[in-house]
C-alpha cells in the first residue's frame, strides 16, 4: 500500500520542477509546458485526497481543470503564434515591452 | 487768519499737481507762473500768520490745526496736523521767502532747459514737503516731510538724469538719507514706547516725568535722533552725500542743499530740544559732531576747485556751526545761524549759478578769473554773501557765528575745546571764501575763449532774487545783535517761549557772572575779527598778489593738498568698508546660500529620490522570468510565514 | 439676503469659468470680454460687502453656516472679519486688473488661460472667506491647480520646472496641515463629544502644551512655504521669473498673502500658546528674511527676480508684524499684506510692461527708459517709492507699524528690521536708476512705445490705491482693528489660563522653548495691551 | 514491497525523469516528448488511486490533443532548438532560480510531513468503495451538483475559442500566412472542444 504522501510527495517535486522551468526557460513554448506541468501536479494532489476521503468531487474538480487547461492552451498558443509571427522570436527575453 | 494755516503746505502741494499732471502740456510761462505764484501766495500766507502770531502773547503764541487722523492703531494716535509756534513761524518765513525768491531766480536760470515743467514741479513738492516738515505738530509727520524733501532732493540732485553721476550722487544721496532716517525711526519708536505719543506738545510736556534726566533711555532716544539729522543736515560720518549733490542744478543747491534741506537737522534738534536738555551727553555728543564737522569740512574746503563743491563744504562746515551752537544748548543762537545761513549761502549759491551760466556750465575755478567786469551784480551780492560768511562785522553772518562761538564757550554745555575748534573754523572759511572769490571774480581770465565770447550778465529774473538775498544778508543779522551791543535780541526772545534754554542753575551762574564775561566776549569777539581779517589777508596774499607763493606753498603741502583734493578718501574709505563688503557679502547669500545651500539642499533631496527611483525602476526588467521568480520567491515567503507562523 | 453675499462673490468667477467652457476656444474677444465682465461684477460685490461691512462690530460677519457632508462635521461655514474684508477687495480688484493686463499679452490657450484665472479667484476668495477648516483646505489646494497651469503653461522657458517646484513645496506644506487638521478635529471629539472642523468652534478648544507646538509646527510649515519665510522662500523667485506677469502679480499680490492669513486664521487662535512660544524664533526668521531678501535684491540681474526677492523682504516684515503680537504690529502686517499686494502687483505688471516691449527683463538690457517713456518711467517711480515706503505711500503706513510693533515686541527686533528699511531704498533705487536713467546704451531702447491707455487704465487704480492708503489709511484700519483685536484677544486670554497650567509640563522637547521665555512674551504682551 | 509500491515508484520516477528531461530539452518537439511521457506516467499514478476515468482522459485529451496541439505549433513556426534565444542566463541567475524550486519543492514537502495525514485513512490508502472513479460516479456529480460550473466551462472553452481565433487572426486580410493561421486556430478550437 502506498502511503497518501507518497502521491503528494511526488505532486510537489512536479510542482517544483514545473516552477523551475517556468523560470529558466527562455522558449514560451517551454514555459507554457512547464505551466501545464504545474497544473498537472496540482491535480495530482485533488485525485489523492479524493481518493484517501473517498469522495468523488475532486475527480470532477480535475475535469474542470483539465477543461480550462485546454482552453488555456488554445488561446496561449494562439498568442504565441501571433508573438512570432510579430517579433520572429520566441525568446521570451526579447518581450519586455512593459517595462518601466 | 490761523484756519488757513494749512495752505501754506497746501499752495506748493497745488502747484505740484498742477505742473505734475499736466506735464509737457503747459507753456513754460504758465508753469512758471503756477510755481512761483503758489510759493509766493504760500509766502504771503506765512506772513500774515506771522503777524497773527506776533499779535498774540508771548506765551500763547501757537497756532494749531488738526486735518484728520492719519493712522490710528491703538494707543497710537497721529493727526495730520500743522503747528505754528515761534520756531516754526521763522522756518516757514525762510523756507516760502527764500523758496520763493529760488523759484524766480529758476525761470531764469532753467529757461533754456527741455523739462522746465518737471523741475518746477519737484521745486514745489520739495517746498511742500519742507513745510510739512516744520508745521508738522508730531514726529511722525515730521518723518514725512523729513523723507519727503529726501525724495524731492534725490529727484533733483538726478534731475539730469542721464548723466550717470547726477543720477548716482540723487541715489547716494538717498540710501545716506535713509540711514540716517533709520536712526530717526527708532529715536521715535523709542519715544513713543516710553511717553505714549508723538505729538510734539505731549512729548515736551511728558518726557520730563517719564524720562530720567541724563538717562540712558533718553541719551540714546536723542542720539537716534540726531543720527537722523546727521543724514539730513550732512554732518560726520553722513556728510559724504552732500558735496555730490552738486550734480543738481544750481538753484536746487541753493535751496535744499544750502537753505532749507539740510537745514531739517538744527529744526529738528532745536524742536525737540526739551528732550536733549535732559540728555546732556548726547548734547556733548552733537556739540562735538558739530565742530569736527565745521573744522574738517572747512579743511577739505581750501583744496577743491570746483565752485559748487566749496560752497558744498562750506555748507556742511556751517551746519557743523549751527550743530554746535544745538550741542551747547543755544538753540535759538542755531536757528539764528541757519536763518542767515539760509540768506548768505542761498544768496552765494545762486550767485555760483549765475557764474555758472555766464561760463556755459563750467564749474572749474581754475578755469575762471576775471569775471568781475563782466558780472558786476553778481560779483557785488556774492561779494556780500562773502563778507557776510566770513563774519565781517555789521553783516548777519558775523552776529549769528559770533553768538555761537560765543555761546560754545560761555555755556554751561560748553567748552574752550569747542570754542577753538570754532574759532579756527572761522578762520578758514574766510581763507576759502575769499580764495573763491580771487580765483573767479578777480585776476587774469583763464577761461577759453569760446567760454568768453558767451559771458554775460545774467537775466533780471535771476539777479534781483541775487539783490533782494543781498539785501538781506545784510540786515538779516540785525534782528538778534549781542546784549554786549546794549540792543535786545529779538530772535531769541522770540523763540524764547519754545525754547527750554540752559538749566535753571547754569542761567543764574550766567547772570552772575555776566559782569566779568562781558569783556570775556569782548575779547573773543575782537579775536575772531582779527582771525577773519589776517585769512582774508592771507587769501587776498596768496591767490591775488603773490600767486607764485600760492603754487609754491601748494607743491610743499602737496601731500596735504591732495588729502584734502580727495576730501580725505572717505568716499573712498566708505567704497572699501561698506559698499563693496556688502555686495560681495549680498552676492555670497545669493549665489552660495540660496542656490548652492538652500535649493542644492531642496534640489539634492528631490535628485536623491529620482536617483533611488531610477535604482529601483530596474526591478521593472518588463521581463516576464524575473517577474516570475519574484512572485515566486513572493509565494515562498508567505508559504514560510505562515508554515513558520503555525508552529 | 446678506447671508448670500459671500457665496455670491466666492463663486461668481466659478460660474464665470464654466460659461467660458462654453465658448469656443478660438472667439478671443469673447473669452476676454466674458472674464472681464465676471472680474469686473465680482469686484463690484466686494465693493458692496465692503459697504455693508460694519468696521465697528468684532467677530465674523455675513456669516452663512449650513451643514456639507454632516456625519463627518464638514460645514459650508463662511465668515469675514476686516481681515478678510480686504484680503477679498484686494483680491478682486487684482483680478480685474489682471485680466485688464493679459488682454494682449496672452496669445495661446486664451480659453485656458481666462479659466485658470477665474478658477483662481475663487479658491483665492474662497479661502479668505472659509470658516471650516475642511473648506479652508479644499480651497487652499483647489487654488494650487489654476496656478500651476498659468506658470506651467503660459509661463517662460523653465516654467515646467518652477511650476512642480512650486506645488511640490506648497503640497508639501499643506500635507502637515492636513495631518494637523485632522489631529485638531479628533481632539476636539475628545473634547466635545462632537465631530466638527468649525474654526470658530474650535478655537474655544483647549488643547496642552506640547500637542500644540507640533501642532502649530505643522501648520506654521504650511504657512511659512506659502508666505515664503526665509528658508523655505526658494520656489518663490523661480515661480515669479518663470510666471507669466499675471500670474505673478496674482502670486505675489494674493496667494502670498494666505500664508500670513492662515497664521493670523488659525494659527494664532488655535495655538495661543504656540504662538508666545513659537514668537522669537519666527519673529527671527523674519527678520533674517527682511535683510537677506533686500541683500540677495541687490545682487539681482533680473528685474523679476530682483522684485521676486524684495517680496521675501516685504513679507518678512509682514510676518515680523504678526508676530510682535501686538497691536499696532499685527494692524501694520495686515495693512502691509494689502500694501504688498498693490506695490508688488503693480512692479510686477510695469516689469511685464516692459518685458513685452523688449523680451527681456535683465537689468543691464536698459537704461535710459525715463527719456523714450516718461510716463511709465513716472508709474514707475511711484511704485518703487510706494515699495521702499516712503511717507505717503501705502508701504509707509504698514511699514512703520510693523516696526513700531516689532521694537516693543523686543527693541533689537525693530532696530534690526529698520535697517530692512535702508537696504530697501539701496536695491529698489539701485534698480530704478540703471533701468531708467542714464542714457539710452542700447538701440533696441531707442524706439520704444510710451504706455498705452489700456497699462495706464491697470496701473491708475494701484496708483491711487498707493496714495489713498498712505495718506488717508484710517478706512482700512479702523476696519482691521477690531479683528486684529481679535486674534490677539485669543492669544492673550487663551495664554493667562493655558500657561499657568502648563509650567507643570516641565519638558518641552520640541525647540527648548521653556515656559520662562513664554512667559516673558506674555508679560510684554501684557505690557503692550496697557 | 508489493506490486502497487513497485508500479508506483517505477511510474513517479517516470514521471520526475519526463519533467526534468522536458525542462533540460533545447529543442522544443523533445520537451514535448517528454511531457507526454511525464504525463502518461502520472496517468498509471491516477489508475493507482481508482480514478479510471480521468486517468483516460489525462492520456486522450492531454497527452494525445493538447500535446499535439503543441507540437503543431512548433512545427508551424519551424522551431528546432536553433532559434535565437539570447544570452544565456547567468550562472548566479541560474542558481538563484533552481534554489528557489527546490525551496518551494521542499516546502511542499514540509507542510505534507507536518501535516495531520494520519488522521484520515491512516495515511495509507484502503480499499476504495466500489465504483469510485468510475465514469458513471463522475457523470453523475457534474450533472447534478456541478451542471453550473460544468455548463459554465463549456462556455469558458467558447470564448477561448472565439478568442484564439481573434488573437491569433492576421490584422493584414491579404497577407499570406493569414489562412494558415485560421486554420491553426480552427485546429486548436476543434481539439480543444473535443
Amino acid at each position: 500500500m502506498v502511503p497518501i504522501s507518497a502521491y503528494l510527495i511526488l505532486a510537489a517535486v512536479l510542482f517544483g520542477i514545473g516552477t523551475v522551468g517556468v523560470l529558466i526557460s527562455r522558449n514560451v513554448i517551454v514555459m507554457f509546458m512547464s505551466i501545464e506541468l504545474m497544473l498537472n501536479a496540482a491535480n495530482m494532489v485533488l485525485i489523492a485526497f479524493s481518493r484517501a476521503l473517498s469522495i468523488a468531487d475532486g475527480h470532477v474538480i480535475v475535469f474542470l481543470v483539465l477543461t480550462v487547461a485546454a482552453a488555456e492552451a488554445a488561446v496561449g498558443l494562439g498568442l504565441i503564434i501571433m508573438i512570432y509571427r510579430n517579433r520572429a522570436t520566441i525568446n521570451i527575453d526579447r518581450f519586455s515591452l512593459l517595462k518601466w | 487768519m490761523a484756519e488757513y494755516l494749512f495752505l501754506v503746505p497746501l499752495l506748493p502741494l497745488i502747484g505740484f499737481l498742477i505742473n505734475g499732471l499736466l506735464i509737457g502740456r503747459l507753456p513754460r510761462s504758465v508753469v512758471s507762473a503756477v510755481a512761483c505764484g503758489s510759493v509766493g501766495l504760500s509766502l504771503i500766507v506765512a506772513i500774515m500768520l506771522f503777524f497773527d502770531l506776533k499779535a498774540l502773547p508771548a506765551d500763547a503764541r501757537l497756532i494749531e490745526q488738526t486735518l484728520f487722523t492719519w493712522i490710528s492703531a491703538d494707543i497710537l494716535h497721529v493727526n495730520l496736523a500743522f503747528m505754528l509756534d515761534p520756531l516754526s513761524a521763522i522756518m516757514i518765513l525762510v523756507v516760502t521767502g527764500v523758496g520763493f525768491l529760488i523759484h524766480v531766480y529758476s525761470v531764469g536760470y532753467m529757461a533754456h532747459d527741455k523739462c522746465f515743467g518737471r523741475y518746477f514741479a519737484y521745486l514745489n513738492l520739495f517746498t511742500f514737503s519742507m513745510l510739512v516738515l516744520v508745521l508738522a505738530d508730531n514726529f511722525l509727520l515730521m518723518f514725512v516731510g523729513w523723507e519727503g524733501v529726501g525724495l524731492c532732493s534725490y529727484l533733483l540732485i538726478g534731475f539730469w538724469y542721464e548723466k550717470q553721476s547726477a543720477s548716482d550722487a540723487g541715489k547716494k544721496a538717498f540710501i545716506v538719507n535713509r540711514i540716517g532716517d533709520f536712526g530717526f525711526l527708532i529715536g521715535m519708536f523709542i519715544i513713543f514706547w516710553h511717553v505714549g505719543s508723538l505729538d510734539f506738545a505731549t512729548v515736551s510736556q511728558n518726557a520730563p516725568m517719564v524720562f530720567a534726566a541724563g538717562g540712558t533711555v533718553i541719551t540714546v532716544a536723542c542720539l537716534c535722533l540726531f543720527v537722523g539729522a546727521t543724514g539730513k543736515s550732512a554732518q560726520i560720518p553722513l556728510y559724504v552725500w552732500l558735496p555730490d549733490a552738486m550734480e543738481g542744478p544750481t538753484p536746487v543747491s541753493a535751496l535744499i542743499h544750502a537753505a532749507t534741506m539740510v537745514t531739517a537737522g538744527v529744526y529738528m534738534i532745536a524742536r525737540t530740544n526739551v528732550l536733549y536738555m535732559m540728555a546732556p551727553d548726547a548734547l556733548m555728543v552733537v556739540a562735538i559732531v558739530g565742530a569736527a564737522t565745521a573744522l574738517f569740512a572747512a579743511t577739505i574746503g581750501l583744496a577743491q576747485n570746483d565752485i559748487k563743491r566749496v560752497l558744498a563744504y562750506s555748507t556742511v562746515s556751517q551746519l557743523g556751526y549751527m550743530f554746535l551752537a544745538c550741542g551747547v544748548a543755544a538753540f535759538s543762537a542755531g536757528i539764528f545761524h541757519l536763518m542767515t545761513h539760509a540768506f548768505f549761502k542761498a544768496l552765494l549759491f545762486l550767485g555760483a549759478g549765475s557764474v555758472i551760466h555766464a561760463m556755459s556750465d563750467k564749474q572749474d575755478m581754475r578755469e575762471m578769473g576775471g569775471l568781475k567786469k563782466h558780472l558786476p551784480i553778481t560779483f557785488m551780492t556774492m561779494l556780500i554773501a562773502t563778507l557776510a560768511i566770513s563774519g565781517i562785522p555789521g553783516f548777519s553772518g558775523f552776529f549769528s557765528k559770533d553768538e555761537i562761538l560765543w555761546k560754545s564757550f560761555s555755556s554751561s554745555h560748553g567748552h574752550v575745546a569747542l570754542w577753538v575748534l570754532g574759532f579756527i573754523t572761522a578762520g578758514l572759511t574766510a581763507f576759502y571764501m575769499f580764495r573763491l572769490i580771487y580765483l573767479t571774480f578777480y585776476g587774469e581770465e583763464r577761461m577759453d575763449a569760446e567760454t568768453k565770447k558767451h559771458i554775460h550778465e545774467s537775466p533780471r529774473t535771476m539777479t534781483v532774487p541775487l539783490m533782494i538775498l543781498a539785501v538781506l544778508s545784510v540786515i538779516g543779522g540785525l534782528v538778534g545783535m549781542p546784549h554786549i551791543f546794549g540792543a535786545t535780541n529779538y530772535f531769541e526772545e522770540w523763540l524764547h517761549p519754545v525754547m527750554a534754554g540752559p538749566p535753571q542753575e547754569a542761567a543764574t551762574h550766567a547772570l552772575a557772572s555776566a559782569g566779568a564775561n562781558t569783556s570775556m566776549e569782548w575779547i573773543l569777539m575782537f579775536a575772531s575779527v582779527a582771525l577773519v581779517l589776517m585769512a582774508i589777508y592771507l587769501a587776498w596774499y596768496l591767490y591775488r598778489k603773490n600767486t607764485a607763493a600760492a603754487g609754491s606753498l601748494a607743491d610743499k603741502l602737496s601731500g596735504a593738498r591732495t588729502t584734502l583734493a580727495n576730501k580725505y578718501y572717505v568716499d573712498e574709505f566708505y567704497g572699501a568698508v561698506v559698499i563693496r563688503p556688502l555686495i560681495v557679502f549680498s552676492l555670497f547669500l545669493w549665489k552660495i546660500v540660496d542656490v548652492i545651500i538652500i535649493d542644492g539642499f531642496l534640489n539634492g533631496l528631490a535628485s536623491l529620490w529620482h536617483d533611488i527611483s531610477n535604482a529601483l525602476r530596474h526591478a521593472q526588467s518588463g521581463r516576464v522570468r524575473s517577474y516570475a521568480t519574484m512572485f515566486v520567491f513572493g509565494v515562498i515567503l508567505v508559504v514560510a510565514y505562515f508554515v513558520l507562523g503555525s508552529n | 439676503m446678506e447671508d448670500l453675499f459671500l457665496t455670491i462673490v466666492t463663486f461668481f468667477p466659478l460660474l464665470g469659468a464654466v460659461v467660458l467652457l462654453f465658448v469656443p476656444a478660438n472667439q478671443h474677444s469673447t473669452i476676454k470680454g466674458t472674464s472681464l465682465i465676471v472680474a469686473f461684477v465680482t469686484m463690484l460685490f466686494s465693493f458692496w460687502i465692503y459697504n455693508r461691512f460694519d468696521p465697528v462690530a468684532s467677530g465674523m460677519q455675513f456669516e452663512v453656516n449650513l451643514p456639507w457632508v454632516q456625519s463627518l462635521g464638514i460645514d459650508y461655514h463662511l465668515g469675514i472679519d476686516g481681515i478678510s474684508l480686504l484680503l477679498i477687495v484686494l483680491t478682486t480688484v487684482l483680478t480685474v486688473l489682471c485680466v485688464i493686463a493679459a488682454w494682449h499679452s496672452v496669445t495661446e490657450g486664451v480659453k485656458g488661460f481666462f479659466i485658470s484665472m477665474l478658477l483662481l479667484t475663487t479658491g483665492m476668495i474662497g479661502v479668505f472667506v472659509s470658516l471650516d477648516l475642511f473648506l479652508f483646505y479644499v480651497f487652499w489646494e483647489v487654488m494650487l491647480v489654476p496656478m500651476y497651469f498659468l506658470i506651467g503653461v503660459w509661463g517662460g522657458p523653465r516654467r515646467v520646472y518652477a511650476a512642480i517646484k512650486f506645488v511640490l513645496f506648497t503640497m508639501f506644506g499643506s500635507l502637515l496641515m492636513l495631518v494637523a487638521l485632522l489631529y485638531v478635529y479628533f481632539e476636539y471629539q475628545a473634547f466635545a463629544g462632537e465631530y466638527t472642523f468649525d474654526l470658530l468652534k474650535i478655537m474655544n478648544m483647549p488643547l496642552a502644551y506640547h500637542p500644540q507646538l507640533w501642532l502649530f509646527g505643522a501648520f506654521a510649515l504650511a504657512f511659512a512655504i506659502k508666505v515664503p519665510l526665509f528658508p523655505f522662500h526658494t520656489w518663490l523667485p523661480d515661480a515669479h521669473v518663470q510666471a507669466p506677469t499675471v500670474g505673478s502679480v496674482i502670486l505675489a499680490g494674493v496667494l502670498l498673502k494666505m500664508g500670513t492669513y492662515g497664521f493670523l486664521r488659525i494659527c494664532m487662535p488655535l495655538f495661543p500658546d504656540a504662538t508666545i512660544a513659537y514668537m522669537p524664533y519666527i519673529c527671527i526668521l523674519a527678520i533674517i528674511a527682511i535683510i537677506y531678501g533686500a541683500l540677495v535684491s541687490m545682487v539681482q540681474r533680473d528685474v523679476k527676480s530682483l522684485v521676486a526677492f524684495s517680496s521675501v523682504s516685504h513679507m518678512g516684515f509682514v510676518m515680523l508684524g504678526m508676530f510682535s503680537l501686538n497691536l499696532q504690529g499685527v494692524e501694520g502686517a495686515v495693512l502691509q499684506m494689502i500694501n504688498h499686494g498693490i506695490s508688488t502687483g503693480a512692479l510686477f505688471l510695469i516689469v511685464g510692461m516692459i518685458y513685452e516691449r523688449r523680451h527681456t527683463r535683465m537689468i543691464e538690457d536698459f537704461g535710459g527708459l525715463a527719456k523714450v517713456m516718461p510716463v511709465f518711467a513716472t508709474f514707475f517711480m511711484i511704485v518703487t517709492l510706494s515699495s521702499i515706503g516712503l511717507p505717503f505711500t501705502n508701504g509707509f503706513v504698514g511699514e512703520f507699524l510693523i516696526l513700531l510693533g516689532a521694537f516693543k515686541a523686543n527693541t533689537w527686533y525693530g532696530v534690526l528690521a529698520s535697517s530692512g528699511v535702508i537696504l530697501a531704498a539701496c536695491y529698489m533705487l539701485w534698480m530704478y536708476q540703471r533701468v531708467v536713467y542714464g542714457k539710452v546704451t542700447n538701440p533696441k531702447n531707442q524706439n520704444l512705445k510710451d504706455l498705452s491707455a489700456r497699462e495706464r487704465l491697470v496701473l491708475i487704480p494701484l496708483v491711487v490705491l498707493i496714495f489713498w492708503i498712505g495718506i488717508y489709511p484710517s478706512p482700512f484700519l479702523n476696519r482691521i482693528e477690531p479683528a486684529a483685536k481679535q486674534v490677539l484677544s485669543h492669544v492673550g486670554k487663551a495664554s493667562t489660563v493655558q500657561l499657568n497650567e502648563s509650567y507643570e509640563i516641565v519638558d518641552v522637547p520640541v525647540l527648548g522653548a521653556s515656559s520662562d521665555d513664554a512667559e516673558a512674551a506674555l508679560a510684554e504682551l501684557e505690557g503692550a495691551g496697557r | 514491497m508489493n506490486l502497487d509500491t513497485v508500479i508506483f515508484i517505477v511510474s513517479a520516477v517516470v514521471a520526475v525523469f519526463g519533467a526534468t528531461m522536458m525542462i533540460a530539452q533545447r529543442n522544443p518537439v523533445a520537451s514535448v516528448l517528454y511531457l507526454i511521457l511525464s504525463l502518461v506516467a502520472q496517468a498509471v499514478c491516477y489508475v493507482q488511486l481508482s480514478a479510471l476515468f480521468l486517468g483516460a482522459i489525462l492520456v486522450v485529451v492531454y497527452a494525445g490533443a493538447i500535446m499535439v496541439l503543441f507540437l503543431f505549433v512548433i512545427m508551424l513556426l519551424n522551431l528546432r532548438g536553433s532559434e535565437d534565444l539570447g544570452q544565456p542566463p547567468k550562472a548566479l541567475s541560474r542558481f538563484t532560480k533552481y534554489t528557489i524550486g527546490i525551496l518551494m519543492t521542499l516546502e511542499l514537502v514540509f507542510i505534507i510531513k507536518g501535516a495531520p495525514l494520519k488522521a484520515m485513512a491512516t495515511g495509507l490508502i484502503g480499499k476504495a468503495p466500489d465504483g469510485f472513479g468510475s465514469v458513471e460516479q463522475v457523470a453523475r456529480l457534474m450533472f447534478t451538483d456541478y451542471l453550473y460550473p460544468f455548463e459554465l466551462t463549456g462556455v469558458l472553452l467558447l470564448i477561448a475559442v472565439v478568442g484564439a481565433v481573434v488573437v491569433a487572426k492576421s490584422r493584414k486580410p491579404g497577407d499570406p500566412e493569414e489562412t494558415q493561421t485560421e486554420e491553426t486556430a480552427g485546429t486548436n478550437t476543434n481539439e480543444a472542444g473535443s
